[in-house]
């Protein structure tokens, strides 16, 4: 048929309390992605011909409910070709069935799932980018075990997390992580979402004798921590804090004070397409992209259209060419297995500016993490 | 005669929305669904808020639990058991937060109900975390979309007729004096209390209903996501918008608001909010008494049905004093 | 320990009470719930964010634009949307319906002019981010500023609304507004100014809480919720009470975090304010009914 | 014989000022009796506490022998004590005829539906609001807004009936019609305990009377006598009246 | 002092006042009589502003036009008025509702004597000052009405009423205290359905019946006119 676009739709928080997460890893890379390719002439059909992308774009209100709806909306009456997925996991898992039942490649990034094994046997065209729980939380004991091996810190962690479902599944992951890797979590409480002040909790981290302080926080509380951090005087010798840590505005608001300091993610500063990238995304978007899910978002967008590309826009065949196919990006070369990414950083550390990956620590291209963490200035 | 006709006219209604799964695709089934909820919640809101004057905003509390509950049991209990549970948990717990407001009024009723409904999903997320270790839950059911919209259009249809038996029998009356005296109320009478309970409750458990319905539809169930309160807010506003106290009022209201939610986030995705607020001041200033009060005005007047206006500065119980007559 | 959590409770609380000011002046004088508050919040967050990025100006200087611009704002609210619709109900009970309408409409617009203007992101900088030493316990600087900015603008207003004429007046257009006019007092007047005094403490509040803490386009909400808790839970319109009802979450939740769990710092908040209601149905210093 | 209504030691602190103090009478099937007193005597206190508007803070009330001291309002309206304010209390929203009928919908014996219709017109007629039915409460004048609380207090077709000032601020010619409406209701047989300052009406009106003063008893007894005691006098009527 | 011309109010279709005038002179007591329903607190509360009158009508005062001004201006000239139905602030203290009787600039430099005359004049109050008004008795919140309007050092003052609700002995007293601040040289102009005692401190009368001015007259020969039985047995005949 003649066709003269390609339509790609997705449904995101622009609104609400999840725009702040999908404001900054998720919806710039749409855009961004959206305007390379059409300035490029649009999508490459396996015929060489180009065809432009339309993007159907909804608020999902950061309401469940309006999520499911607009991915219904877009799959039967906007009749999109390719839906991208939302933003949170709670999210992505709501629009799963969907995806599902309407045929359509599901690439969700920004979840954080230990399930992903048994969600891909559930539905097949479903790919889950970023890890899980146990994946962060044990390349991080494989980091702290190095450490404590080589004397500079002692047996014991402190750890707090958010009480969503992005803390408690790392929480959770962490404590068996920990403990098979000879650790003591000798301080393991839960916050709700939404705190504002650490005060109590900073005070007992840092009276519970631990070299080690772990929080699975979300932005605003991973500000927070490590400013009322530095007002106590709390300095351990590992601070690993969650989201937002790897946010660039993380690094440039505490500047050398960030030195040190780990979270997920990472980047390789070596990696060029890497760094291309992050400098296009500031030039279109106007921000930099965050050191964590953005470039991986960026990545699930290069596989979609590159397997357009090599597949055309049957949805079946596409979800075949990504399950299987091999793929430049600007990760590098990437292979999903069973439908999953397994190559990431899953550690990341400040220094001297720059969010660095330093684990898994085996992992070609992991600088050495700088331990203990620089007192505060 | 008046009657029978709208019975009538109401049953061909819901014939023929019944009707709706066969030519709508999902997303119409959807909107269906949203749209059926709302009016329901809306409904349910206004028989006990619009009709007392006591604005509660601990709807999606129960909603909340409603869907909880569902998310809970759906891998232990049958369907329809579930959703038995949900209502008798949502009674219960009606039954506890209306003894406790009983002696509350006005705003102080309003935040105290919103206060509620965070201290219940607090609650529900410090249970979660660290007595079962689970935050979020999956509901595999197989419950498609057209059964959750049929579900929700027998419950509205429930709610309807409820409000209008209320309206007609001597407790409507008793909730139209409460609303407008209490004082008086008690002293013709009306045993204040257990009106406001039995209502409340009823409210309460229709609302119970819906979150536990609409559940299905979430596969993944956090207290984030179905104790987010904006549920109390929509509800609140499309039943004032329309007019908490008349029958067919909250489902005036919740119509066209939904339908106008949906239009700006899929037509303006940017200006969405915007847009939004001005079009709420201006519904303010245009239509002063609701939309269903609008309605009115267009048909004709009768004496009898004018709104009970929330009590957010409710006169001082058992004191004498009154502001100047007039 | 003790002493320590005390402080750091009475400092969180400095915040909440901060915050619940303006509300409840403006509740208490023009008797309209101003859904819309917390965006009032966070858009003088942006403008000191703005203030301190851009231009470099410390956001303690930038209060002195700040605060009159909101109470500017607050004014004009009044004058273009609420005034009109004070007028139409002629005292009765549907102004506190078009109220609430009304200013959640414009809850919603200046939260889509923010989102316009700012994106949905994160916005965080930090302004005296040092430690104080109170009685051995370390507090970082700005939220000091924070209670102390409170104790001193809930004191002074309070003494002012209780011990002079003008207050006093100002109150009695809150009890009953129809009789104002009976004694000499424009009740439209006083509304106006309550409602802009009311805005420029939330400015004030805004600039503050900028310095510490991290805010988008859409946190308006919460702060409107927390100062409501707060208001209600001090007695609607009362400062004292908003200080102290402040001043008792911020403790609440610091011992609780310390002492029984950090994941009960809410469920205990919220505990604490039902059962004070429970106890006392018009807040701690509302005036008893009955 | 016992009293239909009757009070002994019944007594009402607020903080430090006891606005009752210890109060005792009885009251028998079909008396119209008088509660007089200076203002802020304790009359409205008092009549809150029987028709359980107030809490007593001490002592008993008793109603054809039955202690309803402390019960809450409409345990009370429904064994058939009905009252007016002394600040009339309509209900505001509700058209003339709801506001009667509400109270016919709650009392001892409810009357709902057609008879209820019936009876309201009824009662309006007999308070002099006939054809008024459609209108609404809240827009009628200060005089017929008292008419409606009255016919409201007859709905509940009460043993006892507690009037607070229901004829205050009515000029000769309706105190005159008023005056009538009462003793109509007397030769009906209800009970009435009326809250008065017009004396014109006490006289018309009372065979008893008793007179309150800060809170206490100071007469009690036919009123022409009680009228002239000097006490009464001195605190209430003043020289003008003796 | 106080001209009233043509004064026609209406609430929605009912017209309360059907274009009526009158006059007070300095110094001078005026009572309104009429039945219930007649329009009289309408005709204060079109005076004091509190109530919008039709086009046509002209209220003077002291020489200026009041007929538009907001009400708490007109109170600012010197027109007080006590509504039926007190109108006092109940959450505030007895003594703040005083205190805000003297709020309009004209009243604060006589206040102190102000106060204590009021406070003569209802010995209940001074016992009272602390307690909140709405937690008082009937008669006792009529006092702070009463004494919260003459707390504004006015030069007229109209009184909804007075005697509602007061007991006999304070009746006598308030009338009495009334002619002594008329003879200071206030201007009265009282709503009172108790007829003979109002009269009986006043210099002339009106009749009001049914929105329209029916008579008036001086005080002395209108308590025995035959009219003013008539005026009052009028539209309250049905009754
Ligand atoms: N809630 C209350 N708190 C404090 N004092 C009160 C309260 N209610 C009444 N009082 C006081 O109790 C006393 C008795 O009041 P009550 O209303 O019974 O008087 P009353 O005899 O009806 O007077 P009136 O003839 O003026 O209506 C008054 O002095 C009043 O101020
Ligand atoms: N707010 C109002 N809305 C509609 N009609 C009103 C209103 N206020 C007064 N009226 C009508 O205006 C007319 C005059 O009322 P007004 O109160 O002036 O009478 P009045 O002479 O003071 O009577 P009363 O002796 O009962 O106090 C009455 O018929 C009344 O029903
Ligand atoms: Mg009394
Ligand atoms: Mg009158």
């Amino acid at each position: 048929q003649d066709r003269t676009s390609v339509k790609i739709g997705y449904a995101i928080s622009k609104t609400g309390p999840n725009s702040g997460g999908a404001g900054i890893t998720t919806l710039p890379n749409y855009v961004l992605w959206a305007k390379e390719v059409n300035d490029a002439g649009g999508l490459e059909m396996p015929d060489g011909k180009k065809l432009p992308i339309e993007v159907v774009e909804y608020d999902d209100r950061s309401s469940a409910e309006e999520v499911v709806r607009a991915i219904e909306r877009l799959a039967t009456q906007d009749k999109v070709d390719f839906i991208l997925p939302p933003w949170g996991t709670g999210f992505n898992l709501a629009v799963a069935p969907l995806f599902d039942r309407f045929g359509y490649p599901q690439l969700a990034v920004s979840a954080v799932t230990d399930k992903a094994p048994e969600f891909v046997k559930r539905w097949k065209k479903s790919y889950w980018l970023l890890g899980g729980g146990h994946d962060y939380t044990s390349a991080l004991a494989g980091l702290l075990t190095k450490a404590a091996g080589e004397g500079t810190i002692n047996k014991k962690i402190a750890m707090i997390s958010v009480a969503d479902g992005f803390g408690i599944d790392l929480v959770t992951a962490a404590r068996p992580s920990f403990k098979d890797a000879g650790f003591e979590v000798v301080y393991d409480v839960t916050y709700p979402a939404g705190t504002t002040d650490f005060t109590p909790m900073i005070n007992e981290a840092a009276g519970s004798g631990a070299d080690t302080f772990v929080a699975f926080s979300y932005p605003p509380e991973t500000f927070a921590i490590t400013q009322q951090a530095q007002v106590a005087k709390f300095n351990p010798k590992i601070l690993y804090l969650g989201v937002g840590t790897g946010f660039p505005v993380y690094g440039e608001k505490n500047g050398a004070n960030a030195e040190g300091i780990m979270s997920l993610g990472g980047i390789d500063p070596k990696n060029e397409a890497n760094a291309a990238y992050r400098k296009r995304h500031q030039e279109v978007t106007g921000q930099a992209p965050d050191l964590w899910g953005s470039v991986i978002t960026y990545n699930s967008l290069q596989m979609l259209q590159e397997a357009i590309k090599r597949r055309g826009l049957d949805r079946d065949a596409v979800a075949d060419e990504l399950s299987n196919g091999t793929f430049q990006t600007v990760l590098g070369e990437v292979k999903l297995e069973d439908n999953q990414l397994r190559k990431l950083w899953f550690g990341g550390q400040w220094q001297s500016g720059q969010f660095v990956a330093v684990a898994p620590v085996d992992r070609e291209g992991a600088a050495p993490a700088i331990l203990p963490k620089p007192a505060w200035k | 005669m008046r009657t029978a006709l709208g019975f009538a006219a109401a049953a061909i209604v819901f014939a023929v929305l019944a009707f709706a799964p066969f030519y709508l695709d999902a997303y119409g089934i959807g909107l269906m669904i949203g749209m059926t909820g709302y009016v329901t919640l809306a409904s349910a809101w206004g028989l006990f808020s619009g009709r007392t004057g006591y604005v509660s905003l601990a709807t999606v509390a129960f909603f909340g639990m409603g869907a909880y509950t569902v998310a809970v049991l759906n891998e232990t209990l049958p369907y329809p058991v579930i959703l038995l549970v949900a209502g008798a948990i949502g009674l219960l717990v009606a039954v506890v937060v209306g003894f406790s407001t009983l002696r509350l009024a006005g705003v102080y009723f309003v935040i105290f109900t919103f206060g509620l409904a965070e201290l219940i999903r607090q609650l529900v997320t410090w249970f979660e975390t660290t007595v079962t270790g689970t935050l979020g839950r999956y509901i595999f059911l197989p419950v498609g979309p057209e059964h959750i919209y049929w579900q929700l259009l027998v419950l509205c249809a429930a709610t309807l007729f409820i409000t209008w038996w209320v309206g007609r029998s001597r407790l409507g009356l008793a909730l139209r004096v409460i609303a407008d005296d209490e004082v008086v109320a008690s002293h013709i009478g009306i045993d204040i209390a257990r009106t406001k309970l039995a209502l409340f409750s009823v409210s309460a458990v229709i609302i119970t209903l819906v979150g536990a319905i609409q559940a299905p539809r979430w596969t993944y169930v956090e207290p984030a996501i179905v104790f987010n309160p904006t549920v109390s807010f929509l509800t609140l506003i499309m039943a004032l918008l329309g007019g908490a106290s008349r029958l067919w009022g909250p489902a005036l209201g919740a119509i066209p608001l939904f339908l106008l939610f949906e239009w700006l986030s899929a037509n303006f995705p940017d200006h969405y909010s915007i847009l939004l607020g001005l079009l709420f001041i201006v519904i303010v200033f245009v239509l002063p008494r609701g939309v269903a009060g609008f309605a009115k005005d267009l048909t004709r007047r009768r004496p009898g049905g004018t709104p009970a206006a929330p009590k957010l500065d409710a006169a001082p119980l058992g004191t004498e004093s009154r502001e100047a007559r007039s | 320990m003790l002493t320590t959590t005390l402080i750091a409770g009475l400092v969180l609380g400095g915040t909440y009470a901060l915050v619940a000011m303006g509300l409840t002046i403006q509740y208490g004088i023009a008797r309209t719930m101003n859904l819309a508050y917390g965006e009032t919040i966070i858009a003088a967050a942006f403008a000191a964010y703005l203030v301190h990025n851009s231009l470099g100006i410390s956001p303690i200087l930038g209060l002195v634009l700040i605060a009159p611009a909101g109470f500017a704002f607050g004014w004009l609210v009044y004058r273009l949307l609420l005034r009109p619709l004070v007028r139409r109900s002629k005292g009765g009970a549907a102004l506190e319906i078009d109220s609430i309408l009304a200013t959640f409409g414009l809850l919603f617009v200046i939260q889509g002019v923010m989102q316009v203007g700012f994106g949905g992101n994160y916005i965080s900088y930090s302004y005296m981010n040092f430690g104080v030493d109170v009685l051995g316990a370390s507090v970082a600087a700005n939220r000091l500023l924070a209670l102390v900015l409170a104790l001193a603008i809930g004191g002074g207003l309070y003494l002012l609304l209780t011990h002079t004429r003008w207050g006093t007046a100002l109150r009695a257009v809150a009890v009953a507004p129809a009789s104002a006019p009976l004694v000499g007092i424009d009740a439209d007047r006083a509304a106006r100014f309550g409602f802009a005094l009311g805005g420029a403490l939330a400015a004030c509040g805004g600039v503050v809480i900028s310095m510490y803490q991290t805010f988008t386009a859409s946190s308006g909400v919460i702060f409107t919720m927390k100062a409501l808790i707060v208001v209600i839970m001090g007695g609607v319109g009362n400062l004292a009470g908003a200080l102290s009802a402040g001043l008792i979450l911020g403790l609440v939740e610091t011992f609780v975090a310390t002492y029984v769990s950090p994941g009960l710092t809410l469920a205990a908040v919220y505990l604490i304010f039902l059962a004070i209601l429970l106890w006392r149905p018009s807040g701690l210093f509302g005036k008893a009914r009955r | 014989m016992t009293a239909l209504l009757s009070l002994s030691g019944l007594t009402r602190r607020f903080g430090g000022l006891t606005a009752v103090n210890a109060l005792g009478f009885d009251i028998g099937e079909g008396e119209v009796v008088g509660l007089l007193g200076p203002n802020g005597s304790g009359k409205t206190t008092a009549l809150n506490m029987i028709s359980g508007a107030l809490k007593p803070s001490g002592g008993e009330i008793r109603l054809r022998g039955e202690p309803i001291g402390g019960l809450s309002a409409h345990r009370i309206a429904r064994k058939g004590v009905a009252r007016t304010f002394q600040l009339v209390r309509i209900l505001p929203s509700l058209t003339v005829a709801e506001n009667v009928l509400a109270g016919l919908a709650f009392r001892g014996e409810p009357l709902w539906g057609e008879a209820a219709r019936d009876e309201a017109d009824l009662l309006l007629r007999k308070v002099g609001l006939e054809g008024r039915a459609g209108e609404a409460a809240e827009q009628l004048t200060y005089i017929d807004q008292k008419r409606v609380e009255l016919a409201r207090a007859l709905a509940a077709r009460p043993s006892l009936l507690l009037l607070d000032e229901w004829l205050a601020g009515l000029n000769p010619a309706e105190l005159r019609t008023g005056i009538d409406l009462v003793s109509h209701l007397r030769d009906t047989g209800i009970t009435i305990l009326l809250v008065e300052h017009v004396m014109e009406a006490v006289r018309a009106l009372c065979g008893r009377c008793i007179v309150m003063n800060a809170g206490t008893k100071i007469a009690d007894g036919e009123t022409p006598a009680v009228l002239r005691d000097a006490e009464v006098v001195r605190a209430y009527l003043g020289t003008a009246h003796a | 002092m106080l001209e009233v011309r043509t004064l026609a109010v209406d609430y929605g279709k009912h017209v309360a006042l059907h274009g009526v005038s009158l006059d007070v002179k300095e110094g001078e007591t005026v009572v309104i009589l009429g039945a219930n329903g007649a329009g009289k607190s309408t005709l204060l509360k079109a005076v004091a502003g509190l109530v919008r009158p039709r086009a046509g009508t002209s209220i003077r005062f002291a020489g200026a036009e009041v007929t538009r001004l907001p009400a708490h201006e007109v109170l600012e000239r010197g027109i007080a008025l006590v509504p039926e139905g007190r109108g006092v602030f109940p959450d505030l203290t007895v003594a703040e509702n005083l205190m805000l009787g003297a709020y309009a600039r004209r009243a604060r430099k006589d206040e102190a004597a102000n106060l204590a005359m009021v406070l003569d004049l209802f010995p209940r109050l001074a016992e009272r000052r602390r307690q909140t008004v709405s937690t008082m008795s009937g008669g006792e919140q009529q006092m702070v009405a009463i004494g919260r309007a003459l707390m504004s050092a006015p030069r007229i003052l109209m009184l909804d009423e007075p005697s509602l609700g007061l007991a006999p002995v304070l009746v006598g007293e308030l009338f009495q205290s009334l002619a002594k601040v008329g003879r200071a040289g206030v201007s009265l102009l009282i709503v009172e359905q108790n007829v003979r005692i109002s009269l009986s401190i006043a210099d002339r009368g009106y009749l009001l019946e049914a929105g329209r001015m029916v008579g008036e007259g001086q005080a002395a020969k209108l308590a025995d006119d035959p009219s003013v039985q008539h005026a009052f047995l009028g539209t309250a005949a049905e009754a």
